[in-house]
């Protein structure tokens, strides 16, 4: 996102609501974490027409519409290649992705590491309820071994994904962790994921109340947090941050894992560079078939 | 005098017979004559057997040509290994190494007698001359300037240019064993000679390109500025053009992961409103069908080029073939329409592709290029194309007023509704895969649904009136018919040439727009036609088939289809049409009706 | 008396509409009645509205019914999201919550004079009776068993089976409930009395199932030892049933990462030698595109099920269509024959899916069973089955002498050859996606690219006489016909039955196998016909483009199609049928042909 | 694989050579491979026909062609679905996967974390050459930054995928990695990944002769090589394996990164384990039937 964009009009909150009526199920931890995007968008101020926010399919997914940002709800799976292009496309935009676990981590796995090593600036928000809520609780990749769900009656027999750790080894430069469990935690480390000038990745655990097991709604997940603030975490420490990781599943870390301090250009800075360079001089394109002269 | 030469020569990798082929080429254009260059390779990436096969004429060529007039083998194994390929027959001349040791009279050519053969020390001669059998390509294009008269001084010229680099005994060796070449052939003429017309063409300002490189360029005068996709052969040229020039013109280019990525990055740039493309060939061309629906009912311009190969699945990725008609235009899941488009040559690659994205703006939906494998690759001499005759189109905006109340897919008559994209104030919406009320929300309304694939569909109406997507030849009131898409169109072509100097009343329409069928275009043409064809490199006849869908074709018109790497000759198209016509000379004097 | 109800009650999520459907259901099956039952659910997954429909009749049911006989809306606005689902006439009852405060002349349903109107305080009683508003749902059986005799005693037994665990205090409300129901029905008799015929069924025996828990199942029947695949609606039931079921029977699944990993470990499934299984709705079937291609040219069994939704692309996940013919057949690059079976209803669905093993196995091909939404997820009662009468086709193996010198894709009279797996000692081959020569080796040979598409094409030519896949239905002679495959046959069957009734010479036909095209098999029907519907659920009317392709039809033959979720009912069926006589007759009095 | 089906009689290496011959570039560093996978097979002592050898799409993946073995040359990235497929259709079997960079890392990327956390006794051997071979020399998702290709006229804009890092991060329980630039110490790798029971994971850096780049090819490899039995590393610590794995690109670290010694139970023996089971007393499949049945 570049900062010359922002306007220096203000905007509030509700200025990212749309009129679209959510249809997750009451209580559901979606509504936390579509509010606290308002908030952090809010705080950041860059104009809704000016936002991008895709997603794939599911529950999670279906966020953007509930946004006043140019939304794009995509197929499952595909909410980063479709956010690529478009960042390409136009880098002033602020993009956003966000999605489920299946979405992010099943179907969609093979684009992660993909977008983390190109670096462009791109958040991307999970929202990580451990189950495939709209298809009506199978199995997700971060379900723990041994769930027993309509899909895995006799109970799960692989070890889940664990997403904190994957972009870690990805090399990505920003990795973060929240959760509706705390509503102003979340907010603050989305806002501070999408000033981040490269692609950032916020894992949020947030309870799927029809689906989600005893453990994984709001209370069980604050009996499991804890706050890295409150273990004197480092984020600039990548090493101690992949150790922190392996806690996935057991503990609730919330905040950042890792933030580089010193982060290497974005993909689209060294495209504009390019072009810059190239496009001096360069014939113009109704000259274009001048290259097919033999001379 | 001939007007014509259709060279055709095959040896191991290591021989340099491409590169020969490029030098013959080369030299024919710079001495004005029109030429076309397909190569052909085993799977090995290295060391295995290779072949090209030059035509050169002086006038517009539309094909590689059938029978070889020239035959070269390097050596007998490798020559073989391409088969129909590269067909001797009568009038052959063939021009063999003879360290192969083949005795003239057993050729390896079972059934075949041809005009002449000639067995030359192909590589005895390099190494007296250049000290060095990797000159054998040299002799060979120095026998075909002696035999053929063809390249005598635009070779050496070539030869100082492409070897400048590697100084002047390189050269001087080269020019020695070209020598050596021209002198055997003077020292053995021909039994029947064999020179072409000198050429009446332009030598200046002719262009020399293959169809990916066209079809790439064309992209980025229509204004494409953003490209992705993922390595496929024979589609991988087009984003390597892309990798070297797009920038130039504010763009960029991503290589994805996949071609899931590389069609979705696309699509991405398109909401975001740029011009955009990607390219693959048949794998990859199914790996995007699930996200060509998306680009469909999102309604989101996207050109796509699938450069055919041979089919399914990872197939035969060297060869051409025209068998993804059937996935171009039916893969994918729910009702859906996608306009197809299909070049015939290189030239017309621009003329497609420019309308491709024209359509794709017009009409908010992805288009797609069917080329292949030989139009891709093939090298062929161009005439200047004037740029300035093509009319470029933009996606529709939202005007001031639309913006009041924005309803991205407003139920328009045109069924067409104008498009804003991020950073526009006062059009953001919710784009979707998902069945959506016009103004983008979700929907599980029948109603709805079925009104907004009506819209989708309607959109496309105007189509069926795009006559100048289409090309005839011949007398409009012909009872004998052609009729071809792609590559096997430049066949088809010259075979109603061929028949009609034979005194065959035959006519030939050729679809630019493959798909969807514009009917009235085809109920037209067929309305004088008692019997015909439908000529196609498919093995299901897939041309055919689709048209079948749509247009009641007269009952004496049949399907003529093949599979790819087999392609059809003229004179096998021309005795079909013989066949035809006796037939339907036969049933008018009984009186007849076409047989079912 | 009448044969046959049909009811149709919508409500918002927490009413337990479909659980009350459920026990209707139950309690009809149980008294000896047929019964089938769809639901219907807004998108959201808790507190959406929600739907079901119960038809109950003496006689085997075809389809949901139309026109509903009874309606029950516990609130307008919800009842009025289904629209055309729960359509209201004038010979229907409706049923409404009085808390709604719509006067009985005052309904919100434009247009249309319903037989009689009737507001009942529903949750008062339930409420009054239950001390809770949840009983809703109990009450409205209760007015159910006192206005239509349905239930009366069943209903009361489910739920003392239901409700055991909940204790005696939840039975005995819901026993209150339900007189209460039963009382105000006796108090306000209706105008017109409704009452069904007493069952002459069979209590005993009956199987009560939906379609995508039989097709599970009879491919369990079948040996299918694998399944894996990725979640999707309206698909995932059949995972479901394996996830439960397989292990005994020494098989395994796999709950892939997506659907390409889904259909790929069920093709690796069968390259081992197990019977595998993959299922999906139109998004994955996109996806396995590829893979779909993999499996032709590797000439390996196995079943695809694609339970079809409303598309394109994420389209209509909950809903039924007829829209991924076109995708079924054609998706996919290259020259590529692949079996399409398709059920009617959840009873034929075995045979259908015990059909699709036997085809996948003799032919050693892909096939595919498109089923959709409503078959996959509606309830039937049905007839016990006799496994015993299926015959269960196993691949044919090399023998002794084959495994001599094995040839895995030898091109044989059938074109099929005989199959090893890894295991078999003297089988090893190389099986490939790349065009291979009869050992599985690699080959750039147009020649034996050409022999190998002609083998793997060939070899389904016994398709076209199996007439015993194919169904029809009235007098042979007759000049008026009906073809419908799918859910939609079983409406277009009572449609006939109608048109019959009301003295039409009409025939139909119903394909189990969509295709490849038994074009015989048409040609045959079509022989009497000179007028004809292909009725079916795409905007774009696939299957009669697809009939077309390979048929001539009557020129008076027309396809009538429509999107899904907007089913066709019987009625407008017939009135078609009405017209398309008319014309008939018009025509043969002015001696005129059909016009085109 | 499992001990008791391994037979007495003895196989050579020459067994496993089929009679097609190859068709790589002569000095492609696959040819080294395939001898030490016959000669690593061939001291196992599984017989060809109990052996299933399934690969992608590239130069690397027609290697299953020059061997006896059951092959299976798929599609691309895709040998590791289909691997899962048979291996869990018939345990039995020896189930080998090979492929190159980019059809592991790039098409195939998202199949491989699923495979690691499904851990089914399957080695995935991958001819990391750095570039796509077999479609004439474009950008390969482990080319280095700034790489120059037909795909990157002007370098490559992107961070290299780690594929010791990714499959690390991911959890598998081996990791090994070797080099055609030291053939006995490939092929002893590759044998002890194929005894390691459950899911092994081999990087091999083949150099592709025609298209990779100077330091790539076997001297340049040999520069840069370092046996981590030179170094000491101690192959059961996974976080000091993780740290090696940085090195990736820059330094040739050969052997086995990280053996988990306390190997954890299959997939396909938990799946035995379920089968029989629930296989006691179950209805015989022809009655499956009386499932439905109402009573
Ligand atoms: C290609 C494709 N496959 C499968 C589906 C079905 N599907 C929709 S959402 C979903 C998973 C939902 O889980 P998750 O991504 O975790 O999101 P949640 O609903 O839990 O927020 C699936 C399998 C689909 N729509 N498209
Ligand atoms: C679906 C699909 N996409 C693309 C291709 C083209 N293709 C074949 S191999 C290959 C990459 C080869 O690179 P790698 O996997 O590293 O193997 P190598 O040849 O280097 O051994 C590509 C892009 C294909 N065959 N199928
Ligand atoms: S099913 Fe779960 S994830 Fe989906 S809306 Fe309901 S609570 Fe949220
Ligand atoms: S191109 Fe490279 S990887 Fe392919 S065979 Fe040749 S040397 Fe080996
Ligand atoms: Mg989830
Ligand atoms: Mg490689």
């Amino acid at each position: 996102m570049s900062e010359t964009a922002t306007p220096a009009m203000p905007f509030l909150p509700k200025d990212y609501k749309s009129d679209l009526k959510p249809i997750w199920c009451p209580g559901c931890g979606d509504f936390s974490v579509v509010q606290a995007i308002y908030r952090a968008l809010a705080s950041i101020g860059r104009a809704p027409h000016e936002t991008a926010f895709i997603s794939g399919i599911g529950c999670s997914s279906r966020i953007p519409g509930y946004t006043t940002a140019y939304g794009f709800n995509t197929v499952h799976g595909r909410s980063l290649p479709i956010a690529q292009g478009i960042k390409l496309a136009n880098p002033d935009l602020l993009v956003l992705a966000a999605g489920g676990d299946g979405d992010g981590f099943s179907i969609g796995g093979g684009h992660v590491p993909h977008l983390v090593r190109r670096n462009m600036d791109i958040t991307y928000i999970v929202m990580d309820n451990q189950i495939y809520g709209l298809t009506k609780g199978q199995l997700s990749p971060t379900s723990p071994k041994g769930r027993i769900s309509c899909t895995s009656k006799y109970g799960s027999l692989e070890e889940p994904v664990n997403p904190l750790q994957y972009v870690l080894g990805y090399g990505a430069n920003f990795v973060a962790q929240g959760s509706p469990a705390d509503l102003a935690g979340m907010t603050a480390i989305i806002e501070e994921a999408i000033r981040f000038p490269g692609f950032a990745f916020v894992n949020l655990q947030s309870p799927c109340v029809t689906y989600g097991e005893e453990c994984q709604q709001i209370k069980g997940l604050k009996a499991i947090m804890e706050p890295l603030a409150s273990i004197g975490h480092d984020p600039s420490d990548r090493m101690k941050a992949m150790e922190i990781a392996q806690y996935y599943g057991q503990k609730l870390h919330t905040g950042v894992l890792y933030r580089n301090p010193n982060p290497p250009p974005t993909y689209e800075s060294m495209v504009k560079q390019r072009q810059e360079e190239l496009s001096k001089g360069a014939m113009p394109k109704e000259q274009i078939l001048d290259l097919f002269i033999k001379r | 005098m001939r007007k014509d030469l259709v060279f055709g020569m095959a040896g191991s990798g290591g021989d340099g017979i491409v590169s020969a082929g490029e030098s013959l080429l080369n030299a024919a254009a710079a001495e004005g004559y029109h030429g076309m260059m397909t190569k052909s390779f085993g799977s090995q990436i290295r060391g295995g057997e290779s072949s090209c096969r030059v035509r050169i004429s002086t006038e517009h060529l539309l094909n590689p040509g059938g029978d070889l007039d020239v035959a070269v083998a390097l050596n007998w194994e490798d020559f073989l290994k391409f088969g129909a390929e590269l067909p001797v027959s009568g009038s052959t001349v063939v021009i063999y190494e003879a360290a192969t040791k083949v005795e003239p009279d057993r050729i390896p050519l079972m059934g075949v007698t041809p005009l002449q053969v000639i067995p030359v020390p192909i590589s005895e001669m390099a190494k007296a001359t250049a000290g060095t059998e990797r000159a054998k390509n040299t002799v060979v294009l120095g026998l075909i300037a002696g035999w053929f008269g063809i390249g005598r001084e635009a070779v050496l010229k070539g030869f100082r240019k492409k070897l400048a680099k590697k100084g002047e005994d390189v050269l001087a060796a080269n020019e020695r064993a070209f020598y050596e070449g021209i002198k055997f052939a003077e020292a053995h003429p021909l039994n029947t000679p064999m020179t072409i017309a000198l050429s009446d063409g332009a030598v200046s300002g002719k262009l020399m390109t293959d169809g990916n490189d066209m079809c790439a360029a064309a992209a980025i005068f229509s204004g494409c500025q953003f490209f992705s996709g993922y390595p496929i052969t024979p589609s991988t040229e087009i984003m390597q053009f892309f990798t070297e020039h797009v920038w130039k013109y504010g763009g960029a280019v991503l290589q994805a992961e996949d071609e899931i990525a590389g069609i979705g990055a696309a699509i991405g740039a398109s909401f975001a409103g740029k011009k955009s493309m990607t390219a693959t060939s048949g794998p990859g061309l199914s790996l995007k069908t699930e996200m060509m629906g998306l680009a469909s009912i999102a309604e989101l311009p996207l050109v796509i080029v699938d450069v055919q190969r041979g089919g399914p699945s990872t197939g035969m990725p060297t060869k051409p073939e025209q068998s993804d008609l059937f996935a171009a235009a039916f893969s994918g899941h729910g009702d859906v329409v996608r306009p197809i488009l299909a070049p015939t040559c290189v030239a017309d690659t621009f003329r497609v592709t420019v309308e491709a994205f024209n359509l794709a703006e017009e009409f908010q939906t992805p288009v797609l290029i069917l080329s292949d494998q030989e139009i891709s690759q093939r090298k062929e001499t161009l005439d200047p194309i004037d740029t300035s005759q093509f009319k470029i189109v933009d996606r529709i905006r939202p005007s001031e007023a639309d913006l009041q109340n924005y309803n991205r897919f407003k139920i328009t008559e045109s069924g067409i509704s104008p498009i804003s994209h991020p950073g526009m104030l006062g059009g953001t919406y919710l784009a979707s895969g998902i069945e959506h009320n016009e103004n983008g929300s979700p929907t599980a309304s029948g109603e709805v649904h079925q009104r907004m694939n009506e819209k989708r569909i309607r959109k496309f109406d105007p189509l069926q009136n795009r006559r100048d997507l289409f090309h005839t030849v011949g007398n409009p009131d012909a009872p004998l018919a052609l009729v071809a898409w792609g590559s096997i169109a430049g066949v088809c072509q010259e075979a109603v040439t061929i028949a009609r100097e034979e005194g065959l009343n035959v006519k030939m329409l050729v679809p630019y727009l493959v798909y969807p069928v514009a009917e009235g275009v085809y109920r037209e043409f067929f309305a004088s036609v008692q019997r015909g064809l439908v000529v196609e490199q498919s093995h299901l006849g897939q041309f055919y088939r689709v048209l079948r869908m749509y247009v009641d074709l007269p009952k004496g018109v049949e399907s003529m289809a093949r599979s790819g790497a087999n392609p059809f000759r003229p004179s096998e198209i021309v005795v079909v049409l013989h066949r035809l016509l006796a037939e339907l000379q036969r049933s008018q004097a009984g009186n007849l009706q076409p047989q079912e």
